[in-house]
């Protein structure tokens, strides 16, 4: 399995043990991740707010580059937000002639969209990757209860994501059963966090977070797992105030991909969980010791 | 290319010896070098005689339709234009898909002008495959002709095609060559209901030509066979095309013969069909 | 032009029995008054009528045609005027590919209760026929030039 | 009168929505994360719309709160795309003067980030924002655990080519009139 | 060579003062084939009538063409007329001179000039004209009506009691339908039972009914008058001829299985009755959950049956029944919501019912007695939300039509919980209230003043959060987003035709609506027919309904069939398609535009050249045929004709138009 690679900018920089987990993980399940050449930011919430034109043109780019250098291969991110425009640039590509000619315009080269745009838990959940987890899980992090959240961007809108299910998916939750963890049914998955505006609108974007917490916890979760470092990042960095807002405490906010690193054998250090805002590496170890592993993780 | 045509003879051979066919409908040479002619094999010696050359122009499934009884089961070498006539005449309830042996045989181009429109080479439905799929090649603008038509004015275009059937001699080889063409007896040939009159007259001519065209456009697989087998040299695909233009704008992506079950453009209805009849 | 000055055009129309042929009487009992030029033949439904039968008319002469029928969703037979929908759009557009002007083929949908909508159609289309002048296309034994052949063996 | 619904019409096609779809059920309100918050609620969005009132979607802060999560479309029993509509309405304000103060700073604030370096730089992106806006103290108690943990670095992540991605940016901003 | 007489009529003045008859019937005279020509000033007249008559035979016309009012007006009666004479009602054509000439037109030369055209398009339109004779077809006086609901109840009632033989077919074990399961009806709240259980106890017993449950409907073929329906008898493995229903085998029964009737709610044994009132009361044992028919082993009920009454190896049968007349009752189910509806949990939370789970809930023969409970825990709620519209009027995840009786039930269930449970608070989101019914808008007030807090908009989130659901809308009155924290939560879940209508439409040749529903005849002046001669509808399945309306519906249905079955036989218009053998090519291109099904392709023998071959062509149903001709149009060439328009007769009218 072999991937065009799109890692996004907090993949560079707050998002470190995603990072290390992914190239772990996908590592020894054997996907090799190629890093598309000279990639650029794909423009996130900012630049389609300013022109329509860059909204699409900037993501554009580097599946063009991607297409041009690896034509033979699909791209992957890691990031649900980096996804969603990738995806909307290359359907619009696609489906709207007018729009086709103006990305290749902005972007001086010609982009075709003849390779899909993949998520990471797109490529985890197809069934020769799931094989390769389970042939690699060691550890089992038996009874850690996590709420998966999905984020609005990974699943809508649904004519440019193709998700089947955008109320309750099902793709994390069967991944993180894959290592012994026990997904909870619970009802946010896909409420929005409110990224796009924590930082121009703090106070009102504030208690999204906060609804997406509570109710993980209220219904039995300890840790939120994700797929997308921004959704880690907000919903890890501002539990000061849920804390303080709701009297309960604060949880630990995994990426899928550190849940199967950890289960398959990775350490603490090899993943830098030291770098989480709300510690995290206790939960984990709890896991892995009533797995009767004992493993000190 | 030779490789090909003795996987052709073999083929029917042994289709032969083993009497799994009656005959087999192939192409043959003919004294000129540049012209093949189909040919009705019967023995598995006559095998020898199949040719597979750049000048196998001819469309052949509409032969079937001389023999819709067969004893035997009939052999017939398709293409991708044989095969979307097979699938069309099945939805007709021409032939019977059972009472074929189809030997695939995707195409390479042929030297008539008309494959230049080709957008299937690969038979789409076959009992045996000789060779691999040859890739589509992109095919010339569908309806490049009719805009063409389209952009003149409306006397210069009742000027086009009057004087374009002046010239036609109403011998009906369009209508014979085409697979799609299924009426036991043409309306043309009964002058007893009146539809129309069979002399020989622009007025006579015309209406001919757009009757043809609604009686086959909406089926027409586009294979090319009408303007082959004119005498004339007359453009008359140039009527089923426009039918076929104006289905894909009102009813989206249209295209004949590419299975077996699909309901003709005029034998369904869609409640959302755009209404300019208000 | 002299040819127009005077001409009345002759006008067939082709009427279902239950929408347009009830709205032309209606217009009757309500003594509405229009044109002289049309003809109605009256047809079972609107899906009566055969493609040919237009080009017929204006072989023999006819210098406007009109098919009308109940409006979609209201046919008697439930189905008939969405298949005369799709065949007359063709139609339509074919005999405008042949060169014949647009202004001589109308299609409409005219309820038994539409009596003022059968008038003024019939009103619309005869003044713009009558500035159209007399059809010549697909006229047969036309006068329009030797090169046309008038029929036989005139090769 | 008759101009200002031709403008509207105008950013209601654009936008790929036609207002009398909507039947006022509130679906879209009743999911929308930022709903508390904003002055003028999806629903009476397309209210607005519907009686012809622009300046008021205009004006509203609702445009820019909106996250795009799309959760209202998704739900919507006429498929109205209220996402596409505020972005669209987000266009025809800046144009027209009517930008919020902290969404410009910030927006402006991203693309001068990209314009330099062709990825964005979380550290210098929110700092700068901070400064400019005047919010000197918002997210800064984090800062010191992501310094040490090695998550921002001072010097930022550059793409080789990133006076390329400048001049491609500057092409749409001037392309920024063609609305799609 | 044809001998046409051509008959003006001045109609009084009417015509005479606009068109000149004295120039008009000269030249009539004169058009081809023309051997007679009068007028006279009242055609329809006796003596009018008398002098066409007399004319005919003095003059050996063999057809004739009336110049005078619309066709519509009186075809029919010279049609009459013409059956005392030597020719054929059908060698007769109308030109109409009246309504389409002397009425709208004022300018007598040229009204004159149009009625000549008129005249000779008629004169030449029959001259090809040809003798047509109405068949007769006999009446079975026999109704089948399909679906054992309120709507079969009552048709197959009214029909029965009028004096005729009624079969009644349901599929499930007991008739009753949706009725039967509900508790009280609106707006009299009446107890649903109390008026459903008599009538269903009427048609077990009435001596011109045969009722036939656990059946189904396999095949249909033939028209109106005579239908020849296959019906399936699924195997009951208990012999209902000796059977008393006493009722002991359920007892026993080790099998327990969710039960149809309460919705999942309560569960049943595989050998079971609907329902307590089930007519017939007797069970019928459900061969995927008996364990001796899955895995031969158990045989409980068989020894404890004192009769003997158990055949595990029965097997459904089919007979074959004929009918004059159908009616279709086959109602309506209820939208599978959690399919449809993620943002509601999809199914997943147990405290969010349907509105049927919650008749079944306080209905008091129901699982809980009556008791409204929820379904996770078996606590009384306090606080209750009810949803309307879910799945109607959303044409992006539902239906996009109004389900007509939720926001009545909706008013009720409220109701009903606010009386059962003293202090409880009933949310009722809405999108509008919809009471267009006699003492509709009252029970609504009624509900209002009883407490239901009415809140307009549509929910858009339901989830569970710290033991309660918390439902998340706008209140768009004041325009501000609401939680409510409910116990339970109802769903009033929209209507849709009921699962197999397509298969039973198609074997019918019944038309179904763009959604789904069976289409009737004509909205507003036929609405209890199809557009299929002898098949009529009754409730829901044309569309959602309340029980007034499809009883109301049901009468009509039944009033339509007590008026067909009273006559012996009825004549068919002959002026329908006919098949030239010869041209047929078998292409099928008219089997699917008919939309009376009346087509088929059908093998015949025949020869090529000394070879005997068998083909398929055309084969018209004159039975069914309605003769509208579509088929005509859609045979290319010209195989299919049309008797009374013939593609000949129409082209002549062409001909004659422009000489």
């Amino acid at each position: 399995m072999r991937y065009s690679y799109f890692p996004g900018c907090s993949m560079e920089s707050t998002a470190k043990s995603y990072r290390l987990a992914t190239e772990y993980v996908m590592g020894r399940i054997g996907v090799e991740l190629v890093e598309i050449e000279d990639w650029n930011c794909c423009g996130a919430t900012s630049a389609h707010t300013l022109s329509a034109a860059m909204g699409l043109a900037l993501p554009a780019r580097p599946l063009a580059m991607a297409e041009l250098r690896e034509p033979g291969l699909d791209i992957v991110t890691g990031c649900a937000s980096c996804y969603a425009r990738l995806r909307l640039s290359m359907h619009k590509a696609r489906s709207d002639k007018a729009a086709k000619y103006l990305i290749e315009n902005v972007i001086a080269m010609p982009y075709e969209a003849k390779r899909e745009v993949y998520s990471f838990l797109d490529v985890l959940s197809g069934e020769e990757a799931a094989a390769a987890i389970k042939a690699k899980v060691t550890r089992r992090l038996t009874g850690l209860k996590a709420a998966c959240y999905y984020g609005c961007l990974n699943v809508r809108p649904a004519e440019v994501t193709g998700a089947p299910d955008r109320e309750n998916p099902m793709a994390m939750d069967r991944i993180v059963g894959l290592t012994g963890a026990e997904a909870v049914d619970w009802a946010f998955k896909t409420e929005c966090c409110g990224a796009a505006h924590q930082n121009d609108a703090a106070s009102v974007s504030r208690p999204l977070v906060w609804r997406i917490l509570k109710n993980a916890q209220a219904n039995g979760a300890e840790a939120v797992v994700t797929a997308c470092p921004m959704c880690s990042l907000n919903l890890e960095m501002r539990q000061g105030g849920y804390r303080k807002h709701t009297g309960l405490p604060s949880m630990p906010v995994f990426s899928v991909l550190e849940l199967l690193a950890v289960a398959m054998g990775a350490s603490a250090r090899q993943i830098a969980l030291e770098a989480h805002h709300v510690p995290a590496a206790k939960a984990l170890a709890a896991a892995l010791r009533r797995s009767g592993g004992g493993v000190a993780i | 290319m030779s490789d090909r045509q003795e996987k052709m003879r073999q083929s029917a051979e042994k289709l032969l010896r083993d009497g799994e066919v009656g005959y087999v409908i192939g192409w043959g040479a003919t004294r000129f070098c540049d012209r093949t002619t189909p040919v009705f094999i019967d023995s598995p010696e006559g095998a020898a005689s199949l040719v597979w050359n750049e000048h196998a122009v001819n469309s052949l499934a509409k032969y079937l339709l001389d023999d819709k009884y067969p004893d035997k089961k009939i052999g017939l070498f398709a293409r991708g234009c044989e095969s979307r006539a097979v699938n069309r005449m099945i939805k007709d309830n021409q032939v019977k898909r059972e009472s074929l042996y189809l030997i695939g045989v995707p195409c390479d181009g042929k030297s008539s002008d008309r494959c230049r429109l080709c957008r299937e080479r690969n038979p789409l439905v076959y009992d045996v495959l000789l060779w691999e799929p040859e890739a589509n090649a992109a095919p010339a603008d569908r309806f490049e002709r009719v805009r063409g038509v389209e952009a003149m004015s409306p006397d210069e275009r009742y000027r086009y095609w009057g004087g374009v059937y002046d010239r036609c001699i109403r011998c009906y080889a369009c209508r014979n060559a085409c697979p799609v063409c299924s009426c036991r007896e043409c309306y043309v040939d009964m002058g007893r209901t009146g539809f129309q009159g069979k002399q020989h007259s622009r007025s006579d001519n015309q209406i001919f030509g757009v009757t043809r065209a609604f009686h086959v456009g909406d089926r027409c697989i586009e294979c090319g066979e009408c303007e082959r087998a004119c005498p004339m040299g007359l453009p008359i695909m140039g009527q089923t095309q426009k039918m076929l233009k104006e289905i894909n704008e009102l009813s989206g992506e249209y295209e004949c013969g590419l299975d077996a079950d699909s309901d003709s453009f005029l034998g369904r209805f869609d409640l959302d069909d755009k209404d300019e009849f208000m | 032009m002299s040819l127009t000055e005077g001409f009345e055009p002759k006008i067939i129309a082709f009427c279902c029995n239950w929408c347009t042929y009830t709205g032309a009487d209606l217009a009757g009992l309500n003594r509405m008054k229009y044109p002289e030029n049309v003809h109605v033949a009256r047809v079972p439904c609107s899906g009566r009528v055969n493609p040919q039968f237009i080009l017929r008319a204006f072989q023999k002469g006819c210098d406007g045609v009109m098919v009308c029928g109940c409006h979609p969703g209201d046919c008697h037979y439930s189905t008939g005027n969405y298949f005369t929908r799709r065949r007359f759009m063709l139609m339509k557009r074919m005999l405008e590919y042949n060169g014949i002007d647009p202004g001589r083929f109308h299609a409409r949908w005219i309820s038994g209760s539409e009596a003022a909508k059968f008038r003024d159609t019939v009103a619309e289309v005869s003044e713009r026929l009558r500035k159209l002048g007399p059809n010549t296309k697909y006229r047969e034994a036309l006068r329009e030039g030797a090169d046309a052949g008038k029929g036989g063996a005139g090769i | 009168m008759s101009n200002a619904n031709e403008k509207l019409d105008a950013l209601l096609a654009k936008a790929g929505v036609r207002q009398y779809d909507c039947y006022q059920c509130g679906k879209c309100t009743g999911g929308c994360p930022m709903a508390q918050a904003m002055d003028l609620k999806p629903r009476g969005v397309m209210r607005c719309a519907q009686i012809g009132s622009l300046e008021r979607i205009l004006k509203s802060n609702t445009i820019w709160l909106c996250t795009g999560c799309q959760v209202c479309v998704e739900r919507c029993p006429h498929d109205v795309d209220i996402p596409s509509l505020m972005e669209e309405a987000r266009y025809a304000a800046s144009d027209m003067g009517y930008e919020r103060r902290d969404s410009k700073i910030l927006n402006e604030v991203f693309v001068a980030n990209l314009k330099m370096f062709g990825r964005n730089h979380e550290m210098l992106l929110a700092g700068l924002y901070n400064m400019i806006a005047v919010k000197p103290l918002q997210d800064m108690s984090s800062v010191p655990h992501m310094l040490t943990n090695g998550l921002v670095g001072v010097k930022p992540h550059e793409t080789k080519n990133s006076e390329s991605i400048k001049r491609m940016i500057e092409r749409a901003e001037n392309l920024s009139k063609i609305r799609l | 060579m044809s001998r046409i007489g051509v008959f003006v009529c001045h109609c009084g003045t009417n015509i005479a003062s606009v068109v000149d008859p004295d120039r008009l019937t000269p030249a009539a005279r004169e058009m081809p084939g023309v051997v007679y020509a009068a007028d006279y000033r009242y055609m329809c007249s006796e003596p009018g009538q008398q002098m066409i008559k007399d004319s005919i035979s003095e003059h050996g016309i063999d057809r004739i063409v009336i110049a005078s009012c619309s066709p519509r007006m009186h075809e029919t009666t010279f049609r009459k007329m013409l059956k005392g004479t030597s020719i054929n009602p059908y060698m007769l054509e109308i030109a109409n001179i009246r309504e389409q000439c002397s009425w709208v037109h004022a300018d007598k030369g040229r009204a004159t000039e149009k009625a000549i055209g008129l005249v000779r398009m008629a004169v030449s339109k029959v001259s090809k004209n040809e003798p047509l004779y109405a068949q007769s077809i006999p009446i079975t006086k026999r109704a089948l009506v399909i679906g054992g609901g309120i709507a079969g109840i009552q048709a197959a009632l009214d029909i029965a009691d009028a004096g005729h033989e009624v079969v009644l077919l349901e599929r499930e074990p007991s008739i009753g339908g949706k009725m039967a399961m509900l508790d009280k009806t609106f707006p009299t709240l009446d107890c649903s039972a109390c008026i459903s259980t008599p009538k269903m106890v009427d048609v077990g017993a009435h001596p011109n009914i045969r009722l036939m449950t656990y059946c189904e409907v396999e095949s249909v073929s033939g028209y109106i008058g005579s239908f020849e329906v296959a019906i399936r008898q699924k195997a009951r493995y208990v012999n209902h001829d000796i059977c008393t229903g006493c009722g002991l085998c359920e007892t026993k029964c080790p099998v327990k299985v969710d039960s149809e009737f309460n919705l999942g709610l309560s569960k049943r044994p595989a050998i079971y009755k609907l329902f307590p009132q089930a007519v017939p009361s007797k069970p019928v044992i459900d061969s995927e959950s008996c364990r001796m028919l899955k895995d031969g082993k158990c045989g409980i009920c068989a020894k404890l049956c004192p009769l003997g009454c158990i055949d595990y190896k029965d097997e459904a049968r089919t007979v074959t029944e004929s009918f004059g007349a159908i009616i279709m009752a086959t109602g309506y189910q209820l939208v599978d919501w959690a399919a449809m509806y993620g943002e509601y949990g999809g199914g997943r939370y147990r405290d969010i019912i349907s509105g049927l789970q919650f008749e079944r809930t306080v209905n008091a023969a129901g699982p809980t007695e009556g008791h409204i409970l929820r379904p996770s825990d078996g606590r009384e709620p306090e606080t209750v939300v009810i949803v309307k519209c879910v799945g109607s009027r959303d044409p992006k995840k539902g239906k996009s039509y109004c389900s007509r009786a939720c926001c009545m039930y909706a008013a009720k269930h409220a109701h009903q919980i606010l009386e059962k449970l003293p202090g409880s608070r009933v949310f009722i989101f809405y999108i509008d209230v919809r009471t267009p019914g006699k003492g509709y808008e009252e029970f609504y007030d009624q509900t209002r003043m009883d407490g239901a807090v009415y809140v307009r908009g549509r929910i858009s989130k339901i989830y569970e959060e710290d033991g309660g659901l918390v439902c998340q809308g706008e209140d768009s009155l004041l325009g501000s987003q609401v939680r409510v924290r409910a116990d339970m939560v109802i769903l009033e879940t929209a209507m849709e035709p009921s699962q197999g209508i397509e298969g039973l439409t198609s074997m019918l040749g019944a038309a179904r609506d763009a959604n789904n529903w069976i289409q009737e005849a004509h909205p507003k002046l036929r609405p209890v027919e199809t557009q299929v001669g002898g098949v009529f509808l009754a409730g829901t399945c044309q569309g959602p309904k309340d029980i007034p309306d499809t009883v109301s519906q049901a009468s009509a249905a039944a009033a339509k069939v007590i008026g067909l079955l009273n006559k012996s036989e009825m004549e068919t218009s002959p002026m329908i398609s006919a098949v030239e053998r010869d041209k047929c090519s078998g292409c099928g291109a008219c089997v699917g535009i008919c939309p009376y099904k009346a087509i088929t392709l059908q093998e015949i023998d025949d020869r090529l050249g000394a070879k005997r071959i068998k083909r398929e062509v055309a084969s018209v149903n004159s039975g069914l045929c309605q003769g509208c001709g579509a088929c005509t149009a859609a045979c290319r060439t010209g195989a299919l004709d049309l008797l009374g328009f013939r593609n000949g007769q129409i082209l002549e009218e062409v001909d004659a138009l422009c000489l």
